[in-house]
């Protein structure tokens, strides 16, 4: 079994009200240095069976029609090498 | 656009053979040719921006402008109207020193491609119209419609609209009280998202989008500009979609109702302290039509430095800057003592405010850009002088035949358990089933104000907590009806909510109104239109009920095929005190059902003609608006005198329909007599306009009666409420569980 | 002589004008507090109100929780203010850990509105002593975010210490573990609910019901008698 | 200019219904073999200056305190090597 991240972010010109407003809260943190946020969404998917190129295709058709909005969302798809040591 | 040398003014003069991409813009030749005409040269890049987006159908109403003159020409005389057509939305003076203003406005095209966000911005875009008024926003509706409720593609747009509209509506703090739920396959590529808002304020709050007073400031407030939905206004509202070429639809705007609350408060903030002397909101054609309206309406001129404008994107050409869509701005005009003061408030409510310009002397409009001036031309020019088509219109040649082929004709139930069984497949067909799964997902409670919502016949707002002055608002509109006969279409609408409202206990006032239409250059479609103004017009005019007013949308429509003609009304009511509403549910075993107006056998464009036999044709129920104005009359001093304790208007589903709703809101069933002169289908399923079933209480039986008596208006006692069944007696009894399965279960099974 | 019961509003806030007039009808003094002011004017009481602040951007009540206001709440909290958090205001205190667990999305996905049946669990608490134990009420819901979470051991805690409150009966309208609509910290003094009970406090208004005028008056006599 | 990413995902017991939904949505688009979905929230923040040891603690500090809810969430921080080519 492997697992496949698709990353979906609001395009570059779109407005992004959520990321904005982790910006705007960083100050009032202490936490100064960090020009811009974007927030997104994370899809990791647990694909059973291997991850080849067919599959990979799919995926980012899935993505394509469904787990983005293509109108206002880029996306990324990719093949997770390891869990990563989580936190 | 060459920006390398800026196209400013001199450059424009000096460079007369440049060509322009006038066309790509969505101008005429001859349109275009008009404004190298106003101007006496070609137009910089910058003004050719404003000229294209503020001469588009959306924001100018060429092809619509000469048939809505109706509303003003007809316009009844009315004490109540305070500011009428023309301003971002019309004022009703409600009494007590209270004035009231709303509007209806559509964002179907946007919601098509993004629904969410479409229909968001569309609440957000509503609401900015409201508080430019002067007025705090107290509640929103949504008159919605979609394609056939089992397509797939519905699944996709609905979910997202109804989510982005309680999203954005939720979010502000706005209580949703009513709204509408269609579904037709008509609508299938081109769902109607139709929103509309109501806000309250002081008589002496009232302001208006002009600029005066020379050396006054223009403040530009809310959010950073971006290069959202450029063109959006020209392109994206007034284009046919066409399957063939989905790149021309552009990105279309995020909206941040967090932003828009801050607006909200901080604009309040503001005419609170007498701070603002002109305001106009940012939509459609963002800044070109902020400034040119502004400009255009007020005494002086306005010098605009457009490098002050807050970016988010610092590529921006001054043309995208004049044409940018972003959400959730505003444009004040302010007394330079009283600008620290303005821009204070602002930074308290964490809103980003900058001077962008000034009120001059003179009567033009000029825009600098890195020091040249990119823009200088007459406002009026821009803003209201645009053009204006005598579009052609005919009556289209398959009328005839889609009135001949009568439903009245249709073959109709010929034993009690096939009543039986369509009154349960009405019951349940989606158009008339409950919308709760919808109507769930707003916010009905917040503002603490909320007297009356979904599903009452009207929504209903307290005004004044000391007196109980409120206002109710209803929209409805019958796009069977309008295709059979747009006049008649356009006044069943009108009587439809003015019924809505009265039954509650309010009185009409107004009207606002969201004209849905297909392609004017289709002279079929320019025809329905045209007939459809005329009707509502006419119908207003009777009803003495001015249209204060509305919006219009065209090209709702894929390739050949256009919507039906769907002229949504909304009419807003005020009564003395809420305390006296009328509530549609049944209160109390034992209380006589009647029913006043007359039942016809009248099945054109009927919710029966629809579900049972997959047929529109016929004509639409007749319209009598004296009646109506006289059944609205009884049902507000039935109210007032506590004569009823609930009562339903009729409208599709007719009759069984109404009952039906009351029983399950009540949580009691009802017995029912078919009355004399009647056959059992025509008394359950007409549709004849007109009518209402009340509730009376045994004691005040002899009262309403001689009331209804004196005044001319038919009563007919049909029955009781009593038990846990609708019961039609001698043809059938339904339990209120099983209809309330059917009822309640059909829209979570198709959309959940 | 009255108590001053401080609402605060955090931009976004949607609910605070119908909390200063739910105390006004329970008789006490509404007295309006700002975010950005750290100082809570000598109320004796807090309520952080229902709404959207921030947008709910980030996750609900995650942006106010760093709020200047928040800095002396938190703190008065810790030493007995009594503290009511609605919708909104329980996020934050959420957020804020001064009550356990988090708030996520509705495990339906959707916004709800409607009338919600209630079981008082704790009628002990300073803002809930005007109910009885096990009473059953009405009270408007309207939330995105109102699905209630705590790891098992939490749960288990907050229900053998009688810290759950409410509880939804009859229907669980966002997945909230336990049905847990409310719930209150050791010392009683700090309670948060999804729920609005300040919708539900006038005859006409809303769902028409008053089961929600109780949370005003228990903290009024509590703080009078006091 | 750098960027830094977190990651923020629901902890594994917590149920995620809007990952579940997605995958419920996925047999109708015609599409087998996805055994599980998870949704969560991608953070791209565009740091000044460059990401040395200093700056990733105190990002991951605030991804602790402000970014996830440790009580429900799961994060992690890292730097993103190169614009990943969009789509
Ligand atoms: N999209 C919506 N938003 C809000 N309320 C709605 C919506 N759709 C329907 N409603 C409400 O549901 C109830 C029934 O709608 P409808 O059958 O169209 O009413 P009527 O026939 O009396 O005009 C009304 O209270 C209406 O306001
Ligand atoms: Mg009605």
């Amino acid at each position: 079994m492997a697992r496949v991240v698709v990353d979906v972010m609001l395009k570059p010109e779109i407005l992004d009200p959520q990321g904005q407003a982790v910006q705007r809260a960083l100050p009032r943190l202490g936490f100064e240095g960090i020009s811009d946020v974007r927030q997104g969404k994370r899809f990791e998917l647990e694909v059973d069976g291997p991850v080849d190129e067919a599959t990979l295709t799919r995926i980012h058709d899935l993505a394509e029609s469904f787990l983005a909005n293509t109108v206002i969302e880029d996306f990324t798809v990719k093949v997770e090498e390891v869990a990563e040591a989580a936190k | 656009m060459s920006r390398t040398p800026l196209d400013t003014v001199e450059h424009a003069a000096a460079t007369p053979d440049v060509e322009l991409p006038w066309a790509e813009l969505g101008l005429k030749k001859d349109e275009y040719e008009r404004v190298v005409e106003i101007l006496g040269r070609r137009p910089t890049g910058a003004e050719l921006a404003m000229y294209s987006v503020m001469w588009s159908e959306h924001c100018s109403y060429k092809s619509s402008k000469v048939h809505l003159r109706q509303f003003g020409e007809k316009a009844p005389q009315s004490d109540a109207l305070l500011v009428g057509i023309g301003e971002n939305a019309g004022v009703v003076d409600v009494g007590q020193g209270y004035a009231v203003t709303f509007k209806v406005e559509s964002h179907n095209h946007p919601s098509y491609v993004e629904p969410y966000q479409g229909a968001a911005t569309g609440v957000g875009g509503i609401v900015r119209d409201i508080i430019a008024m002067g007025a705090r926003p107290v509640a929103v509706v949504d008159p919605l419609r979609f394609g056939a409720a089992d397509h797939p593609d519905t699944k996709r747009v609905l979910p997202g609209v109804v989510a982005g509209i309680g999203g954005y509506g939720n979010c502000l703090g706005l209580p949703n009280i009513g709204g509408e739920v269609v579904f037709d396959a008509c609508y299938q590529g081109n769902p109607l998202v139709n929103a509309g808002a109501i806000g309250v304020m002081r008589h002496e709050d009232i302001h208006l989008a002009k600029a005066s007073g020379a050396g006054n400031k223009v403040v530009l407030y809310g959010a950073r500009t971006g290069g959202d939905g450029i063109g959006g206004a020209s392109i994206l509202a007034s284009e046919t979609f066409d399957d063939a070429k989905p790149s021309k639809r552009p990105a279309v705007q995020v909206g941040d109702p967090f932003q828009e609350k801050l607006l909200i408060e901080c604009t309040l903030e503001a005419f609170k302290e007498k701070l603002v002397v002109g305001i106009q909101d940012l939509g459609a054609a963002g800044l070109s039509c902020a400034t040119s309206e502004l400009a255009s309406n007020g005494s002086g001129g306005m010098r605009v430095t457009l490098d002050d404008v807050p970016l988010r994107d610092s590529t921006l050409s001054p043309e995208e800057i004049l044409m940018s869509e972003s959400q959730e701005r505003m444009c004040a005009v302010v007394e330079p003592e009283k600008v620290a003061r303005f821009l204070e408030i602002c930074e308290k409510w964490d809103v980003i405010a900058t001077v962008i310009g000034e009120v001059t002397d003179g009567d033009r409009l000029e825009i600098y850009w890195h020091g040249g001036k990119i823009v200088d031309v007459d406002p009026r020019t821009v803003a209201h002088e645009g053009p204006v088509y005598e579009r052609p219109y005919a009556r289209p040649d398959w009328q005839d035949a889609l009135q001949a082929d009568d439903a009245n004709k249709l073959s109709r139930p010929a034993t009690s358990e096939e009543l039986k069984s369509q009154v349960l497949k009405l019951v349940g067909s989606p158009n008339q089933a409950s919308k709760k799964w919808i109507t769930s997902q707003y916010d009905h409670f917040v503002q603490g104000n909320t007297v009356l919502a979904q599903p009452e016949d009207s929504g209903m707002i307290r005004v004044d907590e000391e007196s109980g002055l409120g206002v109710a608002i209803a929209t409805d509109g019958n796009g069977r009806y309008a295709k059979l006969d747009p006049y008649t279409g356009a006044q069943l609408a009108l009587a439809e909510a003015y019924r809505n409202v009265a039954t509650t206990g309010a009185k009409p006032l107004a009207v606002s109104d969201c004209l849905n239409f297909g392609s004017p250059e289709d002279p079929a479609v320019m025809w329905q239109f045209a007939e459809a103004v005329r009707g509502l017009a006419d119908g207003c005019l009777q009803l003495g009920t001015p249209v204060t007013g509305g919006n219009v949308s065209l090209y709702n429509q894929t390739g050949e095929a256009a919507i039906h003609p769907t002229p949504v009304v909304a009419v807003l009511g005020v009564i003395d005190d809420v305390a006296r509403r009328t509530p549609v549910a049944f209160q109390e075993d034992g209380q006589l059902l009647y029913l006043l107006g007359d039942t016809r056998e009248e099945f054109g464009g009927s919710a029966w003609s629809q579900v049972i036999h997959d047929h529109l044709g016929g004509l639409p129920p007749k319209v009598d608006l004296e009646r109506e104005r006289l059944l609205g009359e009884i049902l507000i001093s039935a109210s007032r005198d506590g004569m009823i304790d609930s009562a339903h208007d009729l409208s599709d589903g007719g009759l069984i329909q109404a009952v039906v709703e009351s029983a399950l809101l009540g949580g009691k069933g009802a017995r029912l007599v078919v009355p004399d002169g009647l056959d059992a289908f025509t008394f359950l399923f007409s549709e004849s306009a007109g009518r209402a079933v009340v509730a009376v209480p045994r004691s005040e039986e002899v009262r309403f009666n001689d009331m209804c008596g004196a005044r001319g208006l038919p009563v007919t006692r049909i029955g009781v409420v009593d038990g846990d069944a609708v019961e039609i007696q001698g043809e059938f009894a339904l339990s209120l569980n099983e209809l309330r399965e059917l009822h309640e279960g059909t829209i979570p099974a198709l959309l959940a | 002589m009255t108590a001053r019961i401080g609402v605060v509003t955090f931009p976004g806030s949607l609910d605070d004008r119908d909390t200063r007039r739910a105390i006004r009808l329970a008789g006490a003094e509404p007295v309006a507090l700002w975010h950005k002011d750290k100082n809570l004017h000598q109320v004796d009481a807090v309520v952080l109100p229902g709404g959207f602040s921030y947008g709910d951007y980030l996750r609900a009540g995650a942006i106010s929780r760093f709020s200047p206001v928040m800095e002396t709440v938190i703190e008065q909290a810790k030493a007995g203010l009594p503290v009511l958090g609605i919708c909104n205001g329980f996020q934050v205190l959420t957020e804020a850990h001064l009550l356990p667990g988090g708030m996520l999305g509705n495990d339906h996905l959707h916004f709800i509105c409607r009338d919600q049946k209630l079981r008082v669990e704790n009628a002990d608490t300073s803002w809930t002593s005007d109910y009885t134990a096990g009473q059953e009420i009405h009270i408007p819901l309207k939330n995105m975010d109102g699905r209630y979470v705590a790891d098992s051991y939490t749960l288990d805690k907050l229900e053998a210490e009688g810290r759950v409150a409410f509880r939804y009966v009859d229907f669980n309208p966002n997945g909230s573990l336990r049905d847990i609509a409310g719930i209150t910290n050791e010392a009683g003094n700090v309670v948060g609910l999804m729920p609005h009970p300040e919708h539900a406090v006038e005859p006409l208004i809303g769902t028409g019901r008053t089961d929600g005028l109780p949370f005003f008056t228990s903290i009024l006599k509590k703080l009078v008698n006091v």
